[in-house]
């Protein structure tokens, strides 16, 4: 990870003061072990700020909706954010020749929460990754554990860990080996209805409707959201069950065919729903029912919702 | 001072919820939050709630209307709260936010809705007994294990729960549950003492928690509008409302209307200054058009608008922003560059 | 505040009789925005109208609801009524309380309160309705007739007739279509043959008539007035215009096979015209069954052809061309009769369709018109004619009359007993359905100038009995059982829809009823338009019927489209779709959905925050598009909007209705 | 509200939307034909199947729909020759997952009705109502207000 660090520092330094790009957008370093935030970088002396770690997590590409470059904007991309990128770019949000892409093979990224529940966050300072082992740091000394028992879940399931589309790697390709992505959906499905509503309207209670998982996602990038409208109202502000259950299934609805399962929503959500779960669910009836469709890596193939065949399954009545 | 055994603590929160509606932090797919509760829930009383409890006081949507059109003249009905609560186990940081949440709602023009809530819950305050990674109430000359607003003061001595009323509201609850209460011994009432001043050092000490010095930070905000240091700080900012919503001091609402033929009522809800459409006027026209300006604000009005109106800061280092800005976007990224 | 209007028509007591009308417009006028509600016995009438208008008038309203009968029925009526009123047309809504409420609902209240709800989503629609404004689009002044029957034929020479360009498609070697096949035409025996011929002539050297025979209709794009149809040419391997059909060829042919024009009752040539009188005169390559193409050997048609014509490597010719209307005109297929195994068709020679009669009948026929047992070559004595083989039959056929059975048949009684008037025929029928002019009379001459037995009843059995057929059969008259030694059995085979009559729906975006014959704009009003605008429908294609009404319906046909084509200029239907520019994020999914290609991109440059930028979104061509709002779905924040039927006007209406 | 406090046995709601060309003449020729079906179906005109938002089914049910049904011409019998094939996956999509809710799937129907099939219109509108009437009323979805 470390060479890594070297080269994504190089590669921005050499785009920004060649005066190839305008602007870097990579990740910085937070006070505390487990914070790494997307950095904007438009001084060369500055690039050496950049890093990367187990917690580069956050997705820069959607970032490029709010720029408006007059040359480039260089940014880094792991797996799931190169399957975010091409998502955008098929929305027609993003300009492809106004940016440079430094591809990152990830084999996974780190999540707080299962560092703090085996108890090895107390007095930690730092964590680094050294080959398939964590490092943490204390000032006291250090301890080593295996990484892939810290990674996100939707890490595990990660079936792009090499990004699809780059100007240029960073890194040697890393194994893929996934989970099965769909078996809390098909756990869920064997479930009875009833037993599906309450697990359901039991997480979205919880929702406060902050949008983080709308804001975060790649494949939500319309410049003004159908939430946010307020002639007509769609969707009213009211905490009602009717209300929320309305936002998340339209919410997922409007990503089938789209999402890129790169299980940003459910990362986000502070309120631990387990929103991309929702996404997979239409991933996987649109597997089922209309074949095989990746979104952000089947770039030859139509979107499920905007073709179909004459022959497509019925709505069972 | 009084205490209670933990033994007792279920048929404590039954007497509890019988007196009036009980609000407690319950834990529900590894997340607290206050909510009333009932038999069987799952009481947390280590971890502070990820949703504040401002929103007992100030819900985030509360009808305070219903009309009816259609007649030759307009009918109306006002709501307002009725039911007595206890809200049990708010943190000191968050029965601080309280005292600045007053200032907005209870001064002139008074807001009755929450003036109502305030005079229906009595305030149960738990004293921290080892603060998080993430807290720096200390920063804003508070007390992690002592509360000064609440009703009753509540420390978590492992055994038992020590209890101490401190207004006359907490003398009531007291003289109500006073069956379950036992007398606690001096060496036990001490400790509660010792308590706060061990956990006010510790925050200070902890490692990666920090303190920063907030004296004299008004005045070093007042020339910073224009600062380089905005342009640098918004462009990671997602626009979501985690910040907001999760704020115990945050207190921006909208008000809706929700129609249904000619009847429909008048509800007012959270709102949040992270969003775009809170300053959009029905022209088109917005006043703070990217998340520069909103990002701007936010900060300025806790740090130097608020105190400049009112003399304290809207911020109680509850460190609820600092764990969830998925961007780390929080307010102590911004207190400490631009000073 | 909108100023609406609600006017409920009790429809005589049609309405009135389910709804209470009065608590219908009492409710109706307490409805947000409503100003004026009144009731009338038939508001689509001259004085409803004028009440209408007037209340217009007095009330200042600025839109109305009419609660009546469906909007299929008198949407326009109203429309008319409002702009003659002064007010734009679109702000017109239909509450339907007839077909779909006092007709369906018995209870009195439950159709009453069902009457108000669907009232209040209309006025709530209504007050969301805009003005709207038709917008002119161009006509291509040139038809496209598919299908070269009589049918086809007497719509293209009409349009034809009237000045316009015309090109008439036929899939098979020749025009003529059924007709051609038939030996006489009843009710006044002329020959089916000299009739047609001539105006198979016509069509052919009209100089406004261009034929496109042995070519099929492959695609369909456009709209009315702008039709793009893809024709293919299949390869005739004949030209068109050396040969002069001298008939060498088709004489030195060795590859013989079944002739389809005589119903496979005798055998044609590899290189073949169908019949004699065959326009054009020209014959064409059965691929198929041509040595040449099937083992590359033989040759023998292009070595004698005296023109030079035969021309092996001719390849199919792909044609677009633009149409301003289309005439449907594709005919009918004769029911298969696999299911009918009772009469021994299939099995006996002798058991005969009456389609296979009648090219035994006809003197170009197999037998060159002699009237033979096709088992023995012996002429018959007893021929037994048994009506409704697969028609009025829910199980096995169809349930629809076909209508020129009873007819045909009476006239094969007449022809066979002109030939053999010692002969004996019987007619086993459920029904004799004779209405049409001198249609009556026909019959009786069969029954009474020919002695043609007419039994009541069915026939439930034929089968082979030495060298005769035994008919076993009720008559249901007299009740007896009855067994007749025939030498000929004719079934009148049920009339079916042609087999790919729903693949050309599709392809034209028109649709069928159930038997996949091509369904009508209006059963009574608009008989012959298709319901996409700029279509029409002539003859069989459209439901069983004979040739006078067949040449009658392509007239009609051929005269609406004449309408439409002597226009300059259509005046578009205005609820179509419009994109909210500054909604539009430009991901396009818009143009994916839409089926007429309406939807196109394009740049924009708008300032954000000073700076002056491009960005990309979708268009709406009005013209091309056709109101489906397929597109407003397709796009998520709801910047595609259909007019008429807006995202805020549905919405409106869902409220109001679930009230 | 009104909708809440309604009394007397469950009457459900069932609100459908019907495409102009096939569904909704369906529905006029099961008039014209005097066939009868329940009173608790309303009839929402749309020019196709594919013109019904997801937007609009999920606002009946907030609004106190008890069954949506949304109804469009055969599929290969569209008007607008391709519409309902889109409708097709989009509505089995949004019934799948309401299902994956926890909603009982009978309360969204999508039926294929053509200009012929009034006798079909007025079928599928009586079973309907019974099937929804025996499931009881809608408070999954249903605004509570």
């Amino acid at each position: 990870m470390k060479q890594l660090s070297e080269r994504i520092k190089e590669a921005a330094f050499g785009s920004l003061s060649s005066g190839q790009v305008e602007m870097v957008i990579g990740w910085q370093k937070g006070p505390l072990w487990w914070q790494s935030f997307p950095a904007f970088i438009t001084d060369p002396g500055e690039t050496a700020s950049l890093i990367w770690d187990p917690f580069s997590v956050s997705n820069l590409n959607k970032y490029l909706l709010n720029e408006v470059p007059k040359k480039k904007i260089a940014l880094f991309l792991k797996g799931c954010d190169a399957l975010g990128f091409n998502q955008l770019l098929r929305d027609g949000r993003v300009e492809r020749e106004k940016v440079l892409l430094f591809g990152i093979p990830c084999d996974g990224l780190v999540d707080p929460a299962r560092v703090e529940a085996t108890g090895l966050s107390k007095g930690l300072l730092q964590v680094k990754k050294e080959r398939e082992e964590l490092v943490f740091y204390y000032k006291e000394g250090q301890r080593k554990a295996p990484a892939r028992d810290f990674y996100y879940s939707k890490c595990l399931s990660c079936r792009y860990p090499n990004p699809v589309t780059c100007d240029e790697m960073l890194g040697e390709a890393v194994p893929c080996q996934p989970l099965e992505r769909f078996a809390n959906v098909s756990k869920l499905e064997a479930a009875s209805l009833e037993e599906r509503f309450t697990y359901w309207s039991r997480h979205f209670s919880r929702c406060i409707r902050c949008f983080a998982c709308r804001n975060v996602c790649p494949a939500c990038s319309c410049r003004e959201c159908i939430f946010d409208i307020a002639e007509p109202r769609w969707l009213g502000k009211a905490k009602e069950s009717g209300e929320t259950l309305f936002y998340h299934i339209t919410r997922a609805y409007h990503v089938a065919g789209r999402c890129v399962d790169c299980g940003e929503c459910a990362r986000i959500c502070p309120l631990g729903i387990p929103l991309a779960e929702l996404n997979r669910k239409f991933i996987k009836d649109i597997n089922e029912l209309y074949g095989e469709y990746d979104a952000g890596a089947d770039l030859d193939k139509e979107a499920p919702l905007l073709t179909f065949k004459s022959d497509d399954p019925d709505v069972s009545a | 001072m009084k205490k209670i055994t933990k033994e007792k603590l279920a048929l404590f929160w039954e007497l509890l919820a019988r007196r009036a509606t009980l609000y407690l932090p319950l834990q529900e797919d590894g997340v607290v939050n206050f909510a009333p509760w009932k038999n069987g829930a799952r009481v947390n009383l280590r971890e502070n709630s990820l949703v504040p409890p401002k929103n007992v006081f100030f819900p985030q949507a509360e009808t305070y209307l219903r009309f009816q059109t259609g007649a030759k003249k307009l009918q109306l009905e006002s709501l307002e709260p009725e039911e007595e609560f206890i809200l049990f186990g708010v943190r000191p940081c968050d029965v601080a936010s309280f005292t600045i949440l007053d200032k907005v709602f209870l001064e002139e023009p008074v807001d009755g809705l929450y003036a109502k809530r305030r005079r229906l819950g009595t305030l149960v305050s738990l004293g921290c007994n080892e603060p998080g990674e993430t807290c720096f109430c200390t920063s804003f000359e508070l007390e992690p294990a002592f509360a000064p607003g609440a009703d009753v003061m509540v420390w978590d001595m492992g055994e038992f729960l020590l209890w101490e009323a401190q207004s006359e509201k907490g003398d009531e609850l007291t003289a109500k549950i006073n069956e379950l209460l036992d007398e606690a011994a001096p060496e036990e009432s001490a400790s509660a003492l010792s308590l706060r001043n061990t956990t006010a050092a510790g925050e200070a000490a902890a490692g990666c928690q920090q303190e920063w010095n907030t004296a004299g930070l008004q005045e070093v905000l007042r020339g910073k509008f224009n600062v380089e240091l905005w342009e640098k700080l918004y462009h990671r900012c997602l626009g979501c409302g985690i910040c907001t919503y999760l704020c115990p001091t945050c207190h921006c609402f909208d008000i809706q209307d929700f129609s249904r033929g000619l009847e429909g009522e008048r509800f007012r809800c959270w709102d949040s200054c992270m969003f775009a459409e809170f300053t959009l006027m029905a022209s088109g026209e917005n006043p703070r058009p990217t998340q520069k300006e909103r990002v701007r604000q936010r900060f300025l009005h806790k740090l130097l608008y608020f105190p400049s109106k009112y003399g304290l800061y809207a911020c109680v280092g509850c460190g609820r922003c600092v764990r969830k800005c998925p961007v780390h976007l929080d307010i102590t990224q911004v207190m400490e560059p631009i000073k | 505040m909108k100023r609406i209007g609600v006017f409920v028509c009790w429809c005589g007591t049609n309405i009135a009789n389910t709804v209470n009308i009065e608590a219908v417009t009492e409710a109706a006028g307490k409805m947000p925005g409503v100003v004026y509600a009144g009731n009338y016995k038939y508001m689509c009438s001259e004085i409803g109208q004028s009440k209408i208008k007037s209340a217009i008038i007095r009330e200042k309203l600025d839109r109305f609801v009419v609660a009546s009968c469906s909007p299929r029925m008198h949407e326009s009526t109203f429309r008319k009524t409002a702009a003659a009123a002064g007010l734009n047309p679109y702000l017109v809504e239909i509450a339907n309380i007839r077909e779909h409420c006092s007709w369906v609902h018995k209870n009195k209240g439950e159709a009453t309160a069902k009457a108000i709800a669907l009232i209040r989503a209309a006025v709530a629609k209504a007050a969301r309705d805009k003005e709207l404004w038709a917008t002119q689009i161009p006509v291509e002044h040139r038809a496209l007739v598919i299908g070269g029957g009589i049918g086809g034929i007497q719509a293209a020479l009409d349009i034809a007739d009237a000045g316009f360009e015309v090109d008439l498609v036929e899939r098979t070697p020749s025009i003529g279509g059924h007709m051609a096949q038939l030996d006489k035409t009843f009710p006044t025996l002329d020959c089916s043959a000299c009739i047609l011929t001539p105006k198979m002539g016509e069509a052919a050297s009209h100089p406004k008539i261009t034929l496109y025979t042995y070519s099929e209709v492959e695609k369909v794009d456009g709209y009315v007035g702008n039709f793009e149809a893809t024709i293919r040419k299949k390869a005739r391997s004949v030209d068109l215009e050396k040969c002069t059909g001298c008939g060498i060829c088709w004489e030195k042919c060795p590859s013989r096979v079944k002739s389809e024009f005589d119903e496979a009752l005798s055998m044609r040539k590899a290189i073949y015209i169908p019949f004699p009188q065959a326009v054009p005169n020209v014959p064409v390559i059965d691929r198929a069954s041509c040595r040449w193409f099937t083992r590359e050997k033989c040759g023998i048609c292009r070595k004698t052809c005296p023109a030079g014509a035969v021309n092996f490597d001719q390849e199919d010719e792909v044609l677009q061309k633009k149409y301003g209307a289309i005439v449907v005109a594709t005919g009918f297929d004769v029911l298969d009769l696999d299911d009918f195994g009772e009469y021994s068709y299939g099995k006996h020679p002798d058991v005969l369709t009456s389609l296979e009669f009648e090219r035994i009948l006809n003197s170009s026929g197999p037998t060159g018109g002699r009237l033979l047992r096709p088992s023995n070559q012996s002429p018959p004595k007893n021929v037994v004619f048994i009506q409704c083989v697969g028609s009025r039959d829910k199980s096995r056929g169809k349930p629809y009359c076909s209508k020129i059975c009873c007819m045909y048949s009476a006239k094969h009684v007449i022809l066979f007993k002109e030939k053999y008037p010692e002969a004996q025929a019987y007619v086993f029928y459920i029904d004799i359905r004779t209405a049409g002019k001198d249609f009556e009379e026909f019959h009786r001459r069969a029954v009474e100038e020919y002695g043609a037995l007419y039994l009541k009843g069915s026939a439930g059995k034929v089968f082979p009995d030495g060298d005769k057929l035994l008919v076993k059969g009720v008559d249901s008259l007299s009740g007896h059982a009855l067994e007749i030694e025939a030498d000929m059995v004719v079934l009148a085979t049920a009339i079916k829809a042609k087999s790919d009559a729903p693949q050309l729906a599709r392809l034209l975006g028109i649709s069928t009823d159930t038997h996949a014959f091509f369904m009508e704009a209006h059963p009574k009003l608009r008989p012959v338009e298709a319901h996409t605008a700029g279509i029409f429908l002539a003859g069989a294609c459209q439901g069983p019927k004979d040739i006078p009404e067949t040449v009658s319906q392509a007239s009609g046909a051929a005269a609406k489209a004449i309408v439409l084509l002597s226009k300059e200029n259509l005046l578009s239907d205005p609820c179509v779709s419009e994109v909210n520019e500054s909604l539009c994020t430009g991901c396009l999914a818009c143009i994916k959905v839409c089926p007429y290609s309406a939807i196109t991109e394009k740049t924009i440059e708008e300032k954000i925050h000073g700076k002056a930028l491009q960005r990309r979104v979708a268009e709406v061509n009005v013209a091309l598009c056709q109101g489906c709002g397929s597109c407003t779905v397709s796009c998520r924040p709801g910047a595609v909007n259909l007019k008429g039927f807006t995202n805020e006007q549905i919405m409106a209406e869902v409220d109001a209705i679930c009230l | 509200m009104s909708v809440n406090l309604k009394q007397g046995p469950f009457e459900p709601l069932i609100i459908a939307f019907c495409c102009n060309w096939c569904s909704y003449a369906g529905g006029d020729l099961a008039g014209t034909g005097r066939m009868t079906y329940p009173a608790n179906v309303r009839v929402i005109r749309v020019p196709c199947s594919s013109c019904v938002s997801s937007n609009f089914i999920l606002r009946a049910f907030q609004r106190g729909a008890d069954g949506v049904v949304v109804a469009g011409c055969h599929p290969g019998d569209c008007h607008y020759t391709s519409g309902n094939y889109f409708a097709r996956r989009r509505f089995l999509l949004l019934q799948r997952f309401l299902e994956f809710l926890g909603m009982e799937p009978e309360r969204f129907q999508v039926h294929w009705i053509s200009a012929s099939e009034g006798n079909r219109f007025a079928a599928v509108m009586t079973e309907t109502t019974e099937k929804i009437r025996a499931l009881g009323p809608n408070r999954k979805l249903r605004d509570t207000r």
